[in-house]
């Protein structure tokens, strides 16, 4: 039977990135899903050569807007370490506090994006009205809306002050109600079911084999978030991970959806508990030896790996992110469905394209 | 006068086909077949001179009855040797039982009655004889330079064209004499000659393939064949005539006869390969294109719903009427979507040809004056233009070796004309102001008083578009820098494609007054035609009692928007070309192919969509045999 | 984890199990088997000669490397047969330096990132001549 | 209604209240007190260290000592602030408005007059923090 | 007849429509774009819609550094807008290449593959600063026509 | 009719009519602007898009497109002009039919994957309304025993009440006709869709005018279908059409976009289960 063939990406307009899929598909059904890269690669872990290791922290930070303060906690957490330096309890928490705000804006962009995704422009600007609140809050505290650049060797460069403490749980408040406002409809509307439920079926055996990582993993089933390996200052925190078990693009929205209010609940927790003292302390020397870093982003695990030599320049500086993981994964998933649901499919493992490629 | 043109129209072929197998030159064949048609096409067109004729029992002092009947064993035993010689049970059987029961027949069938008429040419029968001889002409004429490539291709080295012209021109003559015979016995002998040609054009190319399928289309037809031959004994023996005239005077009170006519009706659905027997229809489009143009769209399977339209008379008004209607509804319906998972370009023809007839005996069923006159507008119009489609499928067939629709896209940088004679014959099936649509307009009117059947109609007049308006799409679909070639093409191939898509056009131009001079009368004369329902026709509008067509004013309007459009399709060509959109990945040196992953440099290639899973003839084959079953079971019980 | 040597100042060094080109597919089959999941490859250029392919593996949160030593002029053996995810690293690393793979699954042969105009081994700090790989 | 597309209560809703829009070009919301706005130096302050050229992680600034002409791309600043942080007469600062658009390339080129005595000593304070 | 020129004038500036090309960005100036068509920024009030297709738009967002990949994309899309266009760079990475500059696989700004009329600084640039530079860019518009 | 009725008409069809929807869509681009609690355009910006498209440079990928964007129109203007010169409803569906066949012959000559995809999904659609309109226009005919529309204006009581359900069926050709959600599977208004603008992708500057002016014609006759249901009083009109797009821009800011495998399914099994029932009712009832 003949066979079309549609270059999907990598200017178009339901995938804000540029990847490039190409589909086959009969009667609208794809039969073969080949993808291609490349288009935002920018080869950046190879910047670590030019800029030194300080330098380094904001290069990271754009190696992905929507998590760019994640990224850069988790290239100071690992030199960190390596380095031995001990940051002080409050910088741990501002840094969380910090994380999870970028959680909550992260999970609403994408949630709002899944939504046009299937063609539902109202949730998705609904959505994306509360991310503002986010947005403002990042703002209000660092001085940027999105990249947020806090982050530095030893500790972070703001604080907060109690009236913008105050301030940001009175703002919580709004997003957690306003969220929930919509929770009918993004967990029940009848629409978003039929275009969600058992779309992309990815099955625990599956997700643990092709190494999926973030809400892809525990959309399938599997309990696995880099939180509980209790850097920063979730050890001090409480919070499970969100675990659902159908393993379909609606597992995965729903996975995420919770984990929203989570985020809020945790920024919450840490401004409760936020003590007192020096935001950073001085770094000095250079990194020297080998160290790795894991950290959870909102799209799952990141893992840094660094060498350096002695000198200011890291040797080798390697980033695996979330995305980059999820993409073996997204590929098994897509024959079979129908060309309606590539978007949402796609959509459905959060790719966040800059991320993979670097 | 009249007994002249008779004697060309069904004689003559008979004569020109014993020629022409009997001539083996190429240029004498050629010369024969042009004045057959000439002749056909000028005494066809020279008899609607004539008002209602009846003819006698001789034809130009000539009494034929008796070589009639000889040739009509003559044909059942061809057709019981050719089931012995396949070792075919189902043929041998069915031809068995004909000659018992045509010998039964013979004997105990009345006398002649002297006086009554032998042939008459009525309107009805004026209209199809001139689909067969002028349509049946043309095709001929552009078999000549088909069947020459034909044979070359498939490197043939004694010419088997003699026989093939002789069957197709013997064909033409059993076919008018079909329709212009008032004796059911007779009409019985023209039904076997009819499916005898079909068995014999089918199995020309003598691939394993074609001998199976014509066997198929063989037996199917003599089921329908017996069915015919038991409902003439019957009606012969209750009432004594087999004068089809004389019949239909009767039957209006003579509810017993509805059975018998039921059984005529039965032949007529095989013959029209109506649903569960279409597959020998779909089986013949092995056949040679003319072939397929000429038995199995334009004419032959005519004969079946000629049939139903013929005696609509006799069973208007009952229950069994609509049945009919629903088993020609039906299958419009299911054949149309099947048609929609097809991709071989005479196949999706061959299913609309199914489905078309469904609707004409629809409108046979629904049985009122605007529905008769729709059926036989049907008949005309799809007739020209399902000719006109089959002879350009042919010559697309012979330019790129392939009847696939997939492997058409593009066709008009190769075929310019074809092309776009092949696109104006798919809109006049499904676009007004053409004739085709007047039809089905007319059918759905006329049935609105009958929901289910309503349905049914909406549906598949919906799905019919479909399958028609994404083949004419495709047929376009080239890049704007692919360069056009300029098509070159023998007249006799040429001529026809262009005399048919003319026809199309200047008869749905004419529809009112063809309307008038023909249907009028033909549907004022039926037996239950109230004058004050029958449709009119002023300044081009057709009227019916409860709406109305303006078939010229639509075409006046038709003609400016077209001019319209020409005037900025003549603008475009000075506009900027661009490469179709495909993602900003197109490769810089061809904007119609794209950088994929691998480095590959992909063409983007569409497919239609052929909802194999819904429509496809796996999917819904068994559930549509099974409800046309069930229905002819309803229809069969309705004539009780 | 980290051991200490002989220099002022303690040197990190990451805890890694050194295996070679031979028996490299039976401990990734050994560590699948006992459930551990890949999380990545890191490819780290050592000198003219050679580089450090380190895979690391995941379970619990434990993590589990990998080190083998690898000759840039000849191909590695691909995993990403055994374990489909690995075929994207390997790819990528393909890209950067230049080190062939044997079996890759879907190979993208040197451009899955790069065009032709920046296809050499960016991120080799010592230049090789970039073979196409078979 | 409510039940299948429990959308409808969340959209009526908006139809009778308030709208989010801030009509932005004709009423201008206040900017955050921390926001990282235009880069701007001071340029009578301005010591002509280097330090913010040497800190700039896109490399966007740079400094000439002897003709006292302290240059920065503005295209090429990400505005993170590091350099207003590490400048030691806290000449550098963001705006806490956003960077005009323009239609063509520009660079911010600031003439300032580089006090000699000073030169040296800032440029040794500056190696010394490394 | 003036009337009608003067309104097709008019309809120019007061429909944009645009095309929005992510060119190897960080995603923080893509979401940013994105972030003014939704309900707080609302640039619909301008008439300017999202839509997809260089065939159909008029002003080109581009975001992001230009690498060797995507500069053939970004050549391609530009090719197929019909005139009058313009195009709109957006953040640091669009104008010059920001950070990544000297990374090996950054070919730098857009307009080292297509003119560009406005540039948008910033990283990301704040949505108001977009709709600045699409307010510019109408200016441009009107003084083309 | 007189001729200067049909003169009027002939105006109020060619201008008074598409202007009027115009307004319409910019009101309801606007009504939806706030549902989503925005601002939105101006009230004429259909205006000013329309004025912008035929302003900018042509640019074709095939020149059929040119051709066929025309005879959409054609189509679409001659199925407006004959409704208001009060023609035969069947007539006048069959009409609309040959500009969306023009429109999907148009989007399938290029040879454009997202083009030829939207095509075939606009097929869907036409299958998916076209029995519909058929049945509604059936069920005017078994309550007025005409298919003109004279006959309609001629009725006491407004259609509404003899067939309330064939209204709803009526509705959902409307929302697949206005490429509103759920239905808006072959092309929709914004581009956030699988296959960007579907059966419009292909169609660009001044011809792209020409396809929505075309589109503006069919909603006009949409419109006029359904002000059929209140032929007799104006006021009850103007609710009955407000109220009918209201709950649309509803609809359309309520669901998801969804795919044509349940369009087909939900249209055809809804639609022709409610024309049914109302058929059936009318008829024996």
């Amino acid at each position: 039977m003949a066979k079309t063939i549609i270059p999907f990406g990598p200017q178009h307009p339901v995938l804000p990135e540029p990847i490039h899929l190409s589909l086959t598909v009969e009667d609208e059904i794809v039969t073969q899903a080949v993808p291609a890269l490349g288009y935002v690669h920018r080869g950046l872990e190879k910047l670590c050569d030019i800029r030194d290791y300080h330098h380094m922290i904001q290069v990271v930070e754009r190696v992905c807007g929507i998590c760019s303060k994640i990224h850069a906690m988790c290239y100071c957490h690992g030199l960190e370490e390596m380095m031995q330096v001990e940051v002080p309890p409050r910088a741990k928490y501002l840094r969380t506090i910090w994380s999870e705000l970028h959680r909550v804006h992260s999970h609403l962009l994408w949630l709002g994006l899944f939504a046009d995704g299937f063609g539902f422009e109202a949730l998705f600007y609904q959505l994306w009205k509360i991310r503002e609140r986010v947005m403002d809050i990042n703002e209000a505290t660092t001085g940027n809306r999105v990249i947020v650049s806090v982050n530095v060797m030893g500790g972070v460069r703001k604080d907060l002050s109690l009236e913008q403490i105050r301030w940001i749980l009175s703002e919580l408040e709004l997003v957690e109600s306003e969220l929930k406002a919509l929770e009918s409809t993004i967990l029940d509307d009848y629409t978003v079911k039929e275009r969600t439920v058992g779309k992309g079926m990815l099955t625990k055996e599956q997700a643990y084999d092709l190494g999926a990582a973030g809400p892809t993993l525990r959309g399938s089933g599997i309990a696995q978030d880099c939180r509980q390996l209790n850097y920063a200052a979730f050890s001090d925190l409480e919070f499970e991970p969100v675990v659902e078990y159908d393993g379909d693009s609606y597992a995965r929205s729903k996975v995420r959806y919770r984990e929203t209010l989570q985020s809020i609940d945790l920024v919450r927790q840490a401004l409760h508990k936020l003590p007192d003292g020096e935001i950073n302390v001085k770094v000095k020397g250079n990194p020297e030896g080998e160290g790795v870093a894991r950290v959870e982003q909102p799209r799952g695990e990141l893992f840094y790996y660094f060498k350096g030599n002695g000198t200011k320049h890291l040797e080798r500086l390697r980033i695996r992110t979330p995305t980059f993981a999820n993409i073996p994964p997204l590929a098994a998933m897509l024959p079979g469905i129908e060309l309606a649901d590539v978007p949402v499919v796609v959509l459905s493992i959060d790719p966040c394209i800059s991320c993979t490629e670097r | 006068m009249p007994d002249t043109l008779l004697f060309i129209l069904v004689v003559v072929p008979f004569i020109a086909a014993l020629g022409l197998y009997a001539l083996r030159i190429e240029s004498l064949r050629m010369v024969l077949v042009l004045a057959t048609a000439v002749l056909l096409t000028g005494s066809s067109l020279a008899l609607f001179s004539h008002e209602t004729v009846a003819f006698s029992t001789t034809l130009l002092g000539v009494n034929p009855q008796p070589l009639i009947v000889l040739l009509d064993f003559v044909v059942l035993f061809i057709i019981l040797a050719v089931g012995l010689s396949a070792k075919h049970r189902l043929i041998i059987y069915l031809a068995g039982a004909q000659i018992v029961l045509l010998a039964i027949f013979k004997l105990v069938s009345p006398a002649e009655a002297t006086g009554q008429a032998m042939f008459l040419v009525d309107p009805l029968a004026k209209l199809m004889v001139f689909v067969v001889s002028v349509v049946g002409s043309v095709i001929i004429l552009h078999a000549l330079p088909y069947m020459k490539n034909h044979e070359e291709h498939l490197h043939l080295t004694t010419s088997r064209q003699p026989q093939f012209f002789a069957v197709m021109v013997l064909f033409l003559g059993a076919m008018n004499g079909l329709v212009l015979t008032n004796d059911l016995g007779n009409f019985y002998f023209f039904f076997e000659v009819t499916t005898l040609c079909s068995f014999l054009l089918i199995r020309h190319d003598l691939t394993d393939e074609a001998k199976a399928n014509s066997l198929r289309a063989l037996w199917i037809n003599s089921l329908g064949g017996l069915a015919l031959l038991i409902g003439l004994l019957w009606i012969s023996l209750d009432l004594g005539t087999v004068n089809i005239q004389q019949i239909l005077a009767q039957t209006p009170e003579a509810a017993f006869l509805l059975l018998p006519i039921g059984l005529l009706c039965f032949a007529g659905l095989t013959k029209a390969a109506q649903l569960p027997f279409q597959s020998w229809l779909l089986g013949a489009m092995v056949a040679p294109t003319p072939t397929s143009a000429l038995l199995h769209s334009a004419t032959m399977v005519k004969a079946g719903v000629y049939l139903f339209l013929r005696f609509s008379p006799a069973y208007s008004g009952t229950f069994f009427s609509t049945t009919v209607a629903f088993v020609g509804g039906f299958t419009f319906l299911a054949a149309a979507a099947l048609a929609i998972s097809q991709s071989n370009g005479k196949k999706i023809l061959a299913y609309s040809t199914v489905s078309n007839l469904g609707l004409i005996i629809a409108c046979a069923g629904i049985g009122t004056p605007a529905a008769i006159a729709a059926g036989m507008f049907l008949i005309m119009f799809h007739a020209v233009s399902k000719a006109l489609i089959f002879l350009c499928v042919g010559t697309i067939e012979q330019r790129i070796a392939s009847r696939d629709i997939e492997d058409m896209r593009g066709l008009y940088a190769i075929m310019p004309v074809t092309a776009i004679i092949t696109v104006l014959g798919a809109l006049t099936m499904i676009l007004p102001p053409f004739g085709m649509l007047l039809g089905k307009w007319m059918a759905i009117e006329a049935s609105a008083h009958n929901i289910l059947l309503v349905i049914i109609l909406a549906l598949g007049s919906a799905i019919t578009v479909l399958y028609w308006a994404r083949w004419a799409g495709l047929l376009m679909s080239y890049p704007f820098k692919g360069r056009i070639y300029p098509e070159s093409q023998p007249a006799l191939t040429r001529l026809p494609l262009l005399g048919l898509i003319g026809g199309a056009l200047l008869l749905s131009f004419y529809a009112p007054a063809i309307y008038n001079s023909l249907i009028y009368p033909a549907i004022s004369a039926l037996p239950l035609a109230m004058v004050d329902t029958v449709p009119a026709t002023s300044w081009g509008i057709l009227v019916l009692d409860r709406g109305s067509f303006p078939v010229i004013p639509l075409f006046l309007v038709a003609a400016l928007g077209l001019f319209a459009a020409i005037y900025f399709y003549k603008l475009a060509g000075k506009v900027k070309p661009t490469g179709p959109y495909l993602s900003g990945a197109q490769t810089p040196d061809d904007a119609s192919a794209y950088a994929g992953p691998l480095r590959q440099s992909i063409i983007p290639s569409s497919s239609n969509y052929y909802l194999e899973k819904i429509f496809g003839e796996v999917a819904i084959n068994r559930w549509v045999n099974t409800a046309a079953i069930v229905l002819i079971l309803l229809m069969l019980g309705g004539g009780l | 984890m980290a051991e200490a040597k002989t220099t002022e100042k303690k040197i990190p060094v990451l805890a890694t199990q050194a295996v070679e080109n031979d028996n490299l597919k039976a401990e990734i089959r050994r560590l699948k088997s006992e459930g551990y999941r890949l999380v990545t490859l890191t490819c780290v250029d050592l000198d003219e000669e050679h580089v450090d392919l380190l895979y690391s593996f995941d379970k619990d949160l434990e993590m589990v490397h990998l080190r083998m030593q690898q000759p840039k002029s000849t191909p590695a053996p691909s995993i990403s047969d055994i374990l489909f995810g690995a075929f994207l690293v390997e790819n990528e690393i393909q890209d950067q330096f230049g080190i062939c793979f044997d079996g890759l699954v879907l190979n993208f042969e040197n451009y899955l990132y790069l065009e032709e105009e920046v296809a050499r081994t960016p991120f080799c700090k010592y230049s090789v001549i970039r073979k196409d790989a078979q | 209604m409510f039940k299948i597309t429990p959308m409808t209560k969340n959209i009526l809703k908006n139809l009778i209240t308030k709208k989010s829009t801030r009509p932005y070009p004709f009423v201008i919301r206040e900017p955050f007190e921390e926001s990282r706005g235009e880069l701007y130096n001071d340029i009578d302050n301005c010591i002509f260290c280097s330090t913010c050229a040497r800190k700039c992680p896109s490399q966007c600034i740079t400094v000439d000592k002897e003709k006292g002409i302290w240059t920065c791309d503005p295209f090429v600043c990400v505005f993170c602030g590091t350099c207003m942080e590490a400048c030691p007469t806290h000449c550098l600062h963001h705006k806490r408005t956003w960077r005009p658009v323009s239609g063509q390339r520009e660079m911010i080129e600031m003439q300032g007059t580089p006090p000699k005595s000073k030169k040296k000593a800032a440029a040794k304070k500056e190696e010394a923090s490394g | 007849m003036n009337m009608l020129s003067k309104f097709l004038q008019t309809s120019r500036i007061k429909s944009p429509w645009v095309l929005h090309f992510d060119c190897g960005s960080c995603n923080g100036c893509d979401i940013e774009t994105l972030a003014v068509l939704t309900p707080v920024y609302d640039v619909e009030r301008f008439g300017i819609i999202n839509v997809g297709n260089p065939k159909h738009a008029d002003v080109f967002l581009v975001t992001g550094t230009v690498n060797h990949r995507n500069k053939k994309v970004l050549k391609n899309l530009y090719d197929q807008m019909p005139q009058p266009r313009a195009v709109i760079a957006i953040g640091a990475c669009g104008l010059s290449g920001g950070v990544f500059r000297d990374a090996p696989n950054v070919v730098g700004g857009v307009d080292k593959v297509i003119p560009v009329d406005v540039y948008v600084p910033g990283c990301p640039p704040k949505p108001e600063a977009i709709i600045d530079g699409v307010v510019k860019a109408l200016e441009l518009f009107a003084a083309k026509s | 009719m007189t001729s200067a009725q049909v003169f009027l008409a002939l105006i109020a069809a060619l201008f008074l009519a598409p202007l009027a929807v115009g307004v319409l869509t910019g009101v309801d681009r606007r009504i939806t602007a706030r549902m989503q609690s925005r601002l939105g355009p101006p009230i004429l910006q259909p205006f000013y898009d329309i004025g912008k498209l035929l302003g900018k440079e042509p640019m074709l990928a095939n020149h059929w497109l040119a051709f066929c964007s025309f005879l959409y129109l054609a189509g679409a203007v001659t199925s407006v002009v004959l409704f208001f010169l009060q023609a035969d409803l069947l007539l006048i569906f069959f009409v609309q039919a040959v500009g969306s066949v023009f429109l999907v012959i148009g989007a399938l000559t290029v040879p454009s994957p997202y083009s030829q995809i939207g095509a075939h999904r606009e097929l869907l659609q036409i299958i998916a309304y076209e029995p519909l309109l058929i049945l509604v226009i059936v069920g005017i005919f078994l309550a007025t025993g005409s298919f003109k529309i004279e006959a309609v204006y001629a009725m006491e009581q407004p259609l509404l009440f003899k067939l309330p359900l064939l209204f709803l069926v009526l509705g959902i050709a409307l929302t697949i006709k206005l490429r509103k959600s759920p239905f808006d599977i072959s092309a929709s208004h914004h581009a956030h869709q699988e296959i960007v603008r579907g059966v419009y992708t292909e169609y660009s500057g001044p011809y792209l005018a020409i396809v929505e002016i075309a589109h503006w014609f069919e909603i006009v006759l949409i419109l006029c279908l359904l002000s059929l249901f209140w032929s007799t009083g104006v006021v009850g009109l103007v609710l009955l059409l407000g109220i009918t797009y209201f709950v649309e821009i509803l609809v359309d800011n309520t669901t998801s976009r969804m795919t044509w495998r349940w369009m087909l399914g939900t249209a055809w099994i809804t639609g022709i289960t409610f024309s049914l029932i109302n058929l059936l009712w009318l008829y024996y009832g």
